[in-house]
């Protein structure tokens, strides 16, 4: 079956939906920003740890619990729903999957441990520009005596503002926009001639800017085939995509949910809102569209689990899909709250800013229309 | 000849099963099931679309026989039709309460049919006009003024047959596609992209909005299996079949340029007349079978619990 | 003033749509097609001449009124708002500007008295492809003795089933997408080697197809310089836009019209359906987009007649927005005549097929959005 | 100081001058005229938005003085002004019937009022609290419980300045455009064209909409100018600017990328923040002085006469 979850998928489903509900409510995120935190909190990040879900993708034999994506996928649709910032998406998925795809068994049982606990969180830097593409890569990875030394920025690394530790994407061979000539490097955040700035971002939730300044990396550092990386990247990439269209459905669904209530409660004109009838249509087209959505995401979830050869396609479908979910019902949300929805006092504001980074982030609905339209061959 | 199956086997068959008297069952099923008989049906009139129990097919108690005056329109294969199973009103001062249903022969005298014409050329719809109709009176199926009931489980059995896969078949799949279309007339660039991004973005778009809702039935049926409730994400498929349908009927035509604006004639392909028919033919999917606003309001209604104003 | 018509601007608006409201209605253009008439129609193309309509783009000095584009695009509107199948475009808009603005005192002389009182119809023969595409030329005219030979095939010409004339445009030097080496060649419908096939179109209004084998033209025939006739082009087809797109302002406000006629006198549950919020809306934007759209149509139409640099602009603004509005109108306008609106009895069926044609002719949205682009640098 | 212009002179002035007494007139007119005086509108309640005239402020006849209890919401500059004209509820048994307009000062005891913060930042905008106040009887501007009829006036004022451009500038003209994001964040192709096609689109649709705006109102000008009824067309105006205005700044920021998502900090260039901020204050264009909704009401029932359910 690829739609209905199984007893442990399930269970966890529940109880990440519990604690999300109870531990981490949009009132959480509020008081991180309020307190100037920049969606850094440890306390929270232990106990995800301690729920096991940073070792959700990583293997039994590196001391994880190896439930696979549509696991992973109902956490993030929980911490979707409440706008929890935490590094889950960073560490727990794309981090642990370059060490767990591509890292040597001796890299595996150094690292995917420390990951699986929450005692390392890890991030991945790849972006250098604007919009997400990861083949254009420019930071260099330049081959000294003893390893390499790396030159180079990245910009808005998610998590990057919390990671001990970073897999690096540089070039050592060729030049920004070819496949061949990616490498991992796996660069701690206080290596000599990394600096970490972070990013006070609109969504609350934090980020960083890295620079490389002739960072000195070994050997024993570089994760899997020297400039062979952009396959395993795609894989690790699309893993991230479906993770994070899974926490957008999250974060759709919440605030549709919050807007069906207000539409319920709220009149004026001596009427209900919810029972204009062009106010009607609109709540029955968001609800289709997160229909549409969840089989989306929930297929391109067990797609990747399952390993399907059309995992590309399917995740550029979830992820498009989630993304105009998302900035049509965050719209629809201040909008059909009206006022109260424009004031800071308010989430809907929260859902709207947090909307926009899940949207852009690891491409958004235009770049996988691009790739989904490639994919199918026009 | 064709047997029409679809009428009796699928829903006329249950519903006498359900609501019609012993005799009836033993006259009519083993017609049914042998599918001897073709059955059509008369329930939309032209002032009773989207608000079918609005209907005013008058029927009169003659004592021995009913006696039938009005119109039926949008029945389907009616000119070809044996037999008609027939909403009625016997009561004329409550709306839903005064609705009988009736089966009676075509070859009646005073029924007249008139095939209707689509803007996509012929259809199997015909106008159905009864003139001083005369039915037995054993030929009321379930209570009199009883109708409605019948008719809202026909309903539901015609609109689980309008699935996402029926639409598609009207629009004929096998067909070329809007990015065939847009790779052949618009040409490429030297990725192998379509030159014409912004086309190109909004048929990915919408083949993500098909595969989407082909997902969405997969995911229903599973869930069905697995013993879920679906009812909330079935109400959904009708609107979105018809407008995933029409959109990527649109952008077929859009891609095909000037070869998708032929009538006939033998200066336009086969495929390029046919694509320009079925766009056409698809605008009807939004209103058959319950029209996309009818099912907007049932989805907000019936599924998110909005009210009607008090 | 940009907007407000002048007095004769006014009265020629007034006697065309009277005229295509009393003589041309929508059942005149069924009449046509159930005789299989394919849009030929030599009575209402008489009448037409008698009111001058085809000499108003003609200068005085040739016959004309020499009215411009405004009261051309009156008369195209009033034109669009029954459906009217006319060669106006074709001859009265695209024909004479090409003569008018390319051609030598002679050929004026010739041909501009004939086109303005009708004894003569015109069509332009440019379009080669499935998609508007004006450089995309590779019917060639090859130098002869006496002048030139032409080979190609032109397609979905407008008017061309009508035609006693084409302004064929031919390559005279370098390959298909170049703007340099066309040429125009008035060639006469009965010259040898031409072969021009009647479509049977979806709009009833008709169109053709042409073949050019080897067909001899004198040096007498080409209208303005060899391989100079690009630019020229472009300002023929920038009239034949913003005419294509009043006729297309015309026929969306009337098929409003009888939507919200209909809203007005249907009744479902008891209630008339223009009483229903979500149809109020829908009714609500069409018409803002009918707003905005006669606006732009406007502003193209003046510009045009006052010689404005960025008249290109304008009319890929007035172009697609027309598009765009006659696309969304013509949909709603079934939608929400329901069943009725399905049948051929109904006039809606007729507006949506005609407004598909309009749409495609001389570039649908989607060019017209990429030439608005590029023109604004972007 | 600021002297918060707009309200009393081309608001309250105006309305002062058709609805006041010779003796009110005398005495705030000349204040007006002079700026001395910080005006500001005590109109909306949070239970009273898109419905005003559902306001509960209530403003009892204590014989020698009016004691106001209540909450206003959305009092523009209500912490730097003077004095405030404000709609109160006089008689609770009729709807429109039962409100009236006073003016008063702020400084009266029993006035709060409290900023508010908005999902862009800071805002000029407060929540203003009556507990008690006293306002001398001659301070009612009109008759009692005639104070609807002064608002409805007042509120034609206030949309004809929330115009096309008005909202532009909220947005901040002058900055880089989406197009110019686009060019340098996603890149162009060798004809100089934005590499991403769809997006591309997009951003040309949006222009065109904003340039049908600004035709549109020119048009209506010299229409007017003309003589010529403009009614019709002035109603779409606030609507298309609210979207065109909204669409745009969704653009830029989707083709700013990640330099859009930035709330503050030096990694941040000053315009992609100012970018983010008027993305978000963008979104109460369709909510303020008329929701997008309302606006929509208006053109079917004023403009294309379309009825309400009888």
């Amino acid at each position: 079956m690829t739609f209905v979850l199984n007893d442990e998928q399930k269970m966890l489903r529940d109880t990440a939906m519990s604690f999300a509900r109870d531990e981490l409510p949009v009132s959480h995120l509020r008081g991180l920003r309020d307190n100037q935190a920049n969606g850094i909190d440890p306390a929270t990040k232990d106990k995800l740890a301690e729920l096991g879900f940073f070792g959700v993708l990583v293997p039994e034999a590196y001391d994880g619990v190896g439930l696979g994506m549509v696991a992973m996928g109902q956490i993030m649709e929980a911490q979707g729903r409440t706008l929890a910032a935490t590094p889950l998406l960073s560490s727990g998925v794309l981090t642990v999957s370059v060490i767990d795809l591509a890292g040597s068994e001796a890299q595996k049982t150094e690292w995917l441990p420390k990951l699986a606990s929450g005692e390392v969180v890890g991030a991945l830097a790849l972006d250098e520009n604007a919009h997400h593409s990861p083949l254009n890569v420019s930071t260099e990875a330049e081959r000294n005596g003893q390893g390499y030394t790396l030159n180079g920025a990245k910009t808005f690394v998610l998590g990057g503002h919390y990671a001990d530790i970073f897999i690096v994407v540089a070039r050592t061979f060729g030049e920004a926009g070819q496949a061949h000539g990616l490498s991992f490097f796996l660069v701690p955040s206080d290596a000599p001639g990394l600096t970490v700035t972070p990013l006070e971002t609109v969504d609350s939730q934090g980020a960083a800017n890295l620079t490389l300044e002739n960072v000195a990396v070994s050997e024993e550092q570089i994760i899997g085939p020297v400039d062979g990386a952009s396959d395993i990247l795609e894989t690790v990439l699309d893993r991230g995509r479906a993770a994070l269209a899974s926490e957008t459905l999250g974060s759709a669904s919440a605030a549709f949910e919050m807007t069906l209530e207000y539409l319920k409660t709220r009149k004026q004109f001596g009427q209900l809102i919810g029972s204009f009838q062009a106010l009607q249509h609109r709540a029955a087209i968001m609800f289709t569209e997160l229909e549409l959505t969840r089989s989306c995401v929930g297929h391109a979830l067990s797609a990747i689990d399952e390993q399907h050869n059309d995992v590309p396609q399917l995740t550029s479908l979830a992820k498009a899909m989630a993304s105009d979910t998302v900035h049509l019902v965050s719209r629809e949300t201040v909008q059909l709250h009206g006022g109260i929805g424009m004031t800071d006092d308010h989430d809907a504001g929260f859902y709207m800013k947090r909307a926009r980074v899940q949207e852009a982030m690891l491409g958004g609905a235009s770049f996988h229309r691009d790739r989904f339209a490639s994919l199918n061959g026009f | 000849r064709y047997p029409l199956a679809s009428f009796g086997l699928w829903m006329f068959g249950p519903a006498l099963l359900e609501f019609g008297n012993e005799e009836q069952k033993k006259k009519y099923i083993p017609q049914i099931v042998k599918g001897e008989i073709r059955w059509c049906q008369g329930y939309s009139e032209p002032g009773a679309g989207s608000d079918l129990a609005g209907l005013q097919t008058k029927c009169e108690d003659k004592g021995d026989h009913w006696l039938i005056n009005g119109q039926k329109v949008w029945t389907s294969y009616a000119d070809q039709a044996d037999w008609i199973f027939c909403l009625v009103r016997t009561d004329s001062s409550v709306k839903h309460g005064g609705i009988s249903f009736l089966v009676f022969d075509m070859a009646s005298e005073g029924v007249e049919t008139r095939p209707i014409k689509l803007i996509s050329g012929s259809s199997p719809f015909c106008e159905t006009f009864f003139d001083n109709v005369k039915v037995p009176k054993d030929q009321l199926v379930g209570e009199l003024n009883g109708g409605w009931q019948i008719a809202k489980r026909l309903l539901q059995f015609e609109r689980s047959s309008l699935s996402a896969g029926g639409l598609k078949s009207i629009g004929g799949s096998g067909m070329l596609t809007a990015q065939d279309y847009a790779k052949m007339n618009v040409g490429v660039d030297d990725q192998g992209r379509v030159a014409d991004g912004d086309l190109r973005g909004r048929i990915a778009e919408n083949m993500m909005h098909d595969r989407a809702l082909s997902l969405t039935v997969r995911r229903m049926t599973e869930e069905a299996q697995a013993g879920q409730e679906v009812g909330h994400t079935a109400s959904i498929l009708k609107y979105v079949a018809a407008k995933s349908n029409q959109d990527r009927l649109e952008l077929m035509i859009e891609a095909l340029g000037s070869n998708g604006l032929g009538w006939a004639g033998e200066s336009f392909t086969d495929d390029g007349l046919a694509a320009t028919r079925a766009w056409l033919r698809s605008k009807g999917n939004s209103i058959e079978g319950g029209t996309s606003e009818v099912n907007l309001n049932v989805v907000a209604k019936r599924v998110l619990g909005l009210l009607e104003h008090q």
